[in-house]
């Protein structure tokens, strides 16, 4: 029997020995509270992407790949170019995924990564324009999810924004009859910080840092917040049909903005060893 | 959020006022009206500044196709929809990511309120139709979404009441509308249930240091609560009126 | 139980009791054979849009929107403007609706609407050009149903020509190097007729106009004809599985001549005091 | 209708004969064919100007999804659908809203003059598919449906029969082909059953005088009866031919 | 009954018959293992199209319709025009067909199809070049399915190729200001060769050419090879859950070779007849 | 075979090298791994070339919606899918036509070699994940999957092992790369069960005579016996190292 197939099977057992153990602090895998899995980080996985880089977290495995082309800017941004994050949580993922276009969770996991990366300004989209209204930069960021196991949010971001850091993209020129030209060198994307997501599961009153799948199963709620390396919190996003108190959800805040500062120390050091 | 840090001149005033005239911690006019469509078991109308916001509730009823019903309590499904001629430009009819995202954490928001261990084998079905949209559509739409399941009798343990705080050249303020939101420097949806004092919806986009975000987190929390006295005078109007509509 | 489920729980008691009715000269809520109910037409609901009306006809109720931009003509008709007519039945309407791409009543409600409109001439088309084959304005038309209590024909019918009739739309101008800029000024549609849509129900062998949902419920079939105001009809569409004698035709297409002028007039005031 | 009260130059000759020659109240050539396709409960195929059209019936058959099946009578499912190369321009196989709306009315067209409660919890599917497309497509391919019905051994009370009238340079004229319906001002096409005098479809488009309006309509009708002729014959050349083909 | 109902209802005993049958050489329909069914090739049935051919192989029907237009080549093939093939099994053609969009068979009957005509090189897209990298020759290649009795791949192919061979194309024309616009003269599509498919079908252990809907039903795997008129095989496709032995794969491509000569002559006689 | 008969300068130099140094009946360097997704229930990884290609199977497992079990057999159901970032230009994550073809001659290729019969009212699902595409990864999808197929325990025949060869530069090669099967004038993909001597796949591309057909048919066999002892040599690595990984 599979990992994901026995967490279905999850039992009151279970979830009664997961409160008796949560009680005193510690959980089924030994780990405390505010503890993380190991977290692994290995850029340019994918020689034929402009950057990628694979992570696993726990026995949570993802790919993410850059490609860069040009493309038309929206018209009330003329001055920015396009930053792209898609996610597909393939059948090989888990007995649960099914084939087919991204379903709710899916988007709400793009679309929170997509926001961490975006408001923390990682990219300065300012500076991925050829020709301001008509010619930007596009950059398209595309997660397999490989092997499901908790907290996508976390291993997502993390492998979006090390590709984004490792990336080498083609530098397109502007010719002098205004039509955009691919040359063969190759720039780094214009980085500005370093964002990085913390998810924690409400499960009865507590608190858990990086839920992994059985956790996932029995938790009421979900919340994750993105921080920068600046001291601000830029995204966040509460899920599932559970609550927080108020005091929750001021801990889950100032949680990820410590526990970030690990994980961004993971995603250097993963990026450092591979230049 | 399109300008993170971005272009600030005129969000607020010399006399600290913003663009339309508002205080850091004024709400937007607020009008909401209760069981105005016919054929629904439950419908809100909203008014939230420029936001207008349909809202109506089916249900609990007999699920279709009868294996997604469940055992122990009632389906919550959730459709949050934008009518093409509500934005500045034409919006497709099809459901965007956006739209397919909010009506997730919409319904998540909703659910925390609702006794639905009271409706095993049903659903119930939540629709939400923005009319017109401006800056805050989403915790407007789950204000009128909690009014209209009050008003098709559905077992609820609280309302909820929605608001957002946000960040406007460098100060917090309450209910960012339309052009705060586009040129703004954060934005902060939250949901609570106003008697339990828990929080059902939390998004966040943009940067807050921790000081802002505790005071932007706080004030949404105001805002609500102010929301949630409309709501109740809304509801109260419409069953206790002394023109005498039916009691609930 | 709401008015939408009464209508489904309709049996032959019912039935029979329509057709005693009927067979009376009158009708389950009181009216006349040739009597629609009341109709409030509001114009400019939706400020964001160029043109907007909401319609209640007895309880249908149906909000339309004009949004206007500049689009390409197609291949065959180089020198006219677009007009695009489009229906949701929204699931709000009615516990029968669904949410989902417009099934084939809401299509052909669209098209017909869309062609007593087109055919009558009511938008001169060949005014809305700004590149000859190549730049035009292109006029949206979408129309959101609330409340469905029958009859939505002439409801969306009324509602779109009152959005047209009152919209404001921006002028676009022509550049010296043949780019297209909008202006702050904004120009009315260039109108020449108000058409008008009389939708008629038969059931049993009696002709009734504007039927409600129980109506509809009963009715064997329906025919819908559209008059402009210069006394020429200008659309038709026979509708559902039963059938019409050649008088009956004839007698549905002259009622619906003189119900027009009346609906028209009813459009004529709402826009009147909206302006 | 692309022009309605549009150029109306050659559409109508001095000798008052329409651009293919025509007299005003005269039909395209027309040919039918009965039961040409092998594996169809029944066929036909028709030739109406330059229409060239196949329709096809399977059924009655069983129904599934079984929940769609009807206690009561046949449920009757329709398609109009062009082929790509039909058209002037090649046509997208994807149904567009228009064959949407046509197999819709098409359907409407065929149901009142068939049995089908003669066959409970089973349905009838008709297919048309447009292989070269003129003016008139829609009635042709009902003519040709209600052959193929018949050819299949559907019950039926009376044969449907399809013709249009219509508008052109300000005269009503019988049978619309493509550059009238195009440049002309009005269409009218209708169905009958020819034996009990009743219209099972019709449709407008473009702009008619009520005098205009009755003329058409009747001279539709006239057409819809010569159509009825030829489908006997070619219903009786199939079933009761001197060299003895299978008698239905 | 019709036909294919008939298949359906094939039981062992068919089977066996079919077994016994084929052991003495011999098939239902009398037969011999390598023969064909009669194939007529009757082109020039839509005169819309710019190209068209009709194809009866046994009771197998279907037409075949060229359109074509101007397109933009692949970034990849600048200097080359667009060639598509497309096929819909009507759901006139068989009770099993259902109305909507391909599903795999058809796809692959449609790419099977294309990979003959483009491989074989028998359209030179080379010379459909208007403005290199801007402006080529799009040929759309369509497919219509009316009856099915076995063998579609075979039958398919014959029609488009007649249909290409004797399609007369609009001439397009390059402007001095670098547009295209349409000429009144008519040319043909520069042909280089005649491809032929030849299918076969394994049952038990005999090879079977053109199998019928009957054979179809029983076969374990199906093979098709096309061959041009210079000696050379172009492309194949092993098709369904069984399997052939090397020699029966040699064997097969022989024969494609052998038949396919006949149907070639089958595909010019009647397009000159055409002529 | 974007150019057939095209251009082929420098696919094969003077020495009879190939552009990546490859003799014209050598294979490019494979690397196999097995049981490496914690959640499938069988697993492998390929590279062969730049391919990187991942395979996991699940089942025998229920079927969802039942009416689509087989009485007799378990239900082999196939998805061959390339992750946006595995191409030059990025590929839409929608499966395309290509996609879904190679889907089906997969799904085909690997049913000769398994005993669906032993498992009958399942399912199993085989799906291939690409990567990162070169030339042949149809082959090294089959490939994967047959070891992923071993690696979950379901009953088999025999392994499935596949190659191509192709024509290049007027010769015939082992195992096309990308460049030339883009340049090149011929690709001959075929798999096999190396054990019983059947073809289970068998696609091609382009030229050959009766001749270069035979070389190259049986290089790709050659070509995949060794794919074949690649296979084993993983499969035995995983349950019999010497380690003591879990025997299957």
């Amino acid at each position: 029997m599979s990992a994901v197939k026995k967490i279905i099977v999850i039992e009151q057992l279970k979830r009664n020995q997961m409160n008796e153990l949560l009680a005193r602090g510690t959980r089924l895998d030994g780990r405390g509270m505010l503890d993380t899995r190991p977290m692994t980080v290995t850029p340019n996985v994918i020689e034929k992407a402009e950057g990628s880089s694979r992570v696993l977290l726990g026995n949570t495995e993802v790919i993410a790949g850059v490609k860069v082309n040009v493309g038309t800017p929206f018209p009330d941004t003329p001055d920015k170019g396009l930053l792209v994050v898609s996610a597909e949580v393939l059948p090989l993922a888990s007995p649960y995924a099914e084939p087919g276009p991204p379903d709710e969770s899916t988007i709400e996991l793009a679309r929170v990564t997509d926001r961490g990366v975006r408001e923390s300004g990682m990219i300065d989209v300012g500076k991925l324009v050829l020709v301001e209204g008509k010619h930007v930069y596009a950059v398209f960021v595309d997660v397999s999810i490989l092997n499901a196991d908790g907290n996508l949010f976390d291993a997502v971001s993390a492998a979006v924004v090390s590709a984004l850091l490792t990336a080498k993209i083609p530098k397109y020129e502007v010719t002098a009859e205004g039509s955009i030209t691919k040359t063969e060198e190759k720039i780094p994307l214009p980085i500005q910080t370093i964002p990085a997501a913390v998810t924690m599961a409400k499960i009865g009153d507590y608190i858990l840092v990086d839920p992994d799948s059985e956790e996932e199963a029995v938790m009421d709620a979900r919340i994750t917040f993105v921080s920068d390396d600046r001291g601000n919190i830029c995204a966040g996003q509460k899920g599932l049909g559970g609550t927080f108190s108020f005091e929750q959800v001021v801990f889950a805040a100032s949680t990820a903005k410590l526990k970030g500062d690990q994980i961004r120390e993971i995603i250097k050091q993963g990026v450092h060893s591979a230049v | 959020m399109g300008k993170a840090g971005g272009d600030s001149r005129a969000l607020i005033n010399e006399q600290g006022l913003r663009i339309d005239g508002r205080k850091l911690d004024e709400l937007r006019p607020i009008k909401i009206e209760v069981g105005i469509l016919k054929n629904a078991d439950g419908s809100a109308y909203i008014e939230f500044g420029k936001n207008k916001i349909m809202a109506a509730v089916y249900g609990p009823k007999e699920v279709h196709p009868k294996h997604s019903a469940l055992p122990d309590k009632s389906v919550l499904r959730c459709r949050y929809h934008m009518s093409p001629f509500s934005t500045e430009e034409r919006k497709n009819p099809a459901p965007s990511r956006r739209e397919i995202e909010i009506s997730k954490v919409m319904r998540e928001a909703l659910e925390p309120a609702l006794m639905l261990q009271d409706y095993p084998r049903t659903a119930i079905d939540v629709f939400v139709e923005v009319l017109q949209s401006d800056g805050g559509s989403r915790c407007a739409g789950i204000s009128a979404a909690a009014v209209a399941l009050a008003d098709a009798g559905v077992n609820m343990r609280d309302l909820v009441a929605a608001c957002a705080a946000g960040k406007v050249a460098e100060q917090v303020v309450l209910d960012v509308d339309d052009t705060e939101d586009k040129e703004g420097q954060a934005d902060l949806p939250i949901a609570i249930m106003p008697n339990v004092n828990q929080v059902t919806l939390l998004q966040l986009d943009g940067q807050l240091t921790d000081e802002e975000f505790g005071k932007a987190f706080n004030w949404a929390i105001e805002g609500a609560r102010k929301v949630y006295q409309l709501q109740r005078q809304a509801l109260i109007g419409r069953y206790f009126a002394p023109e005498g509509n039916e009691n609930s």
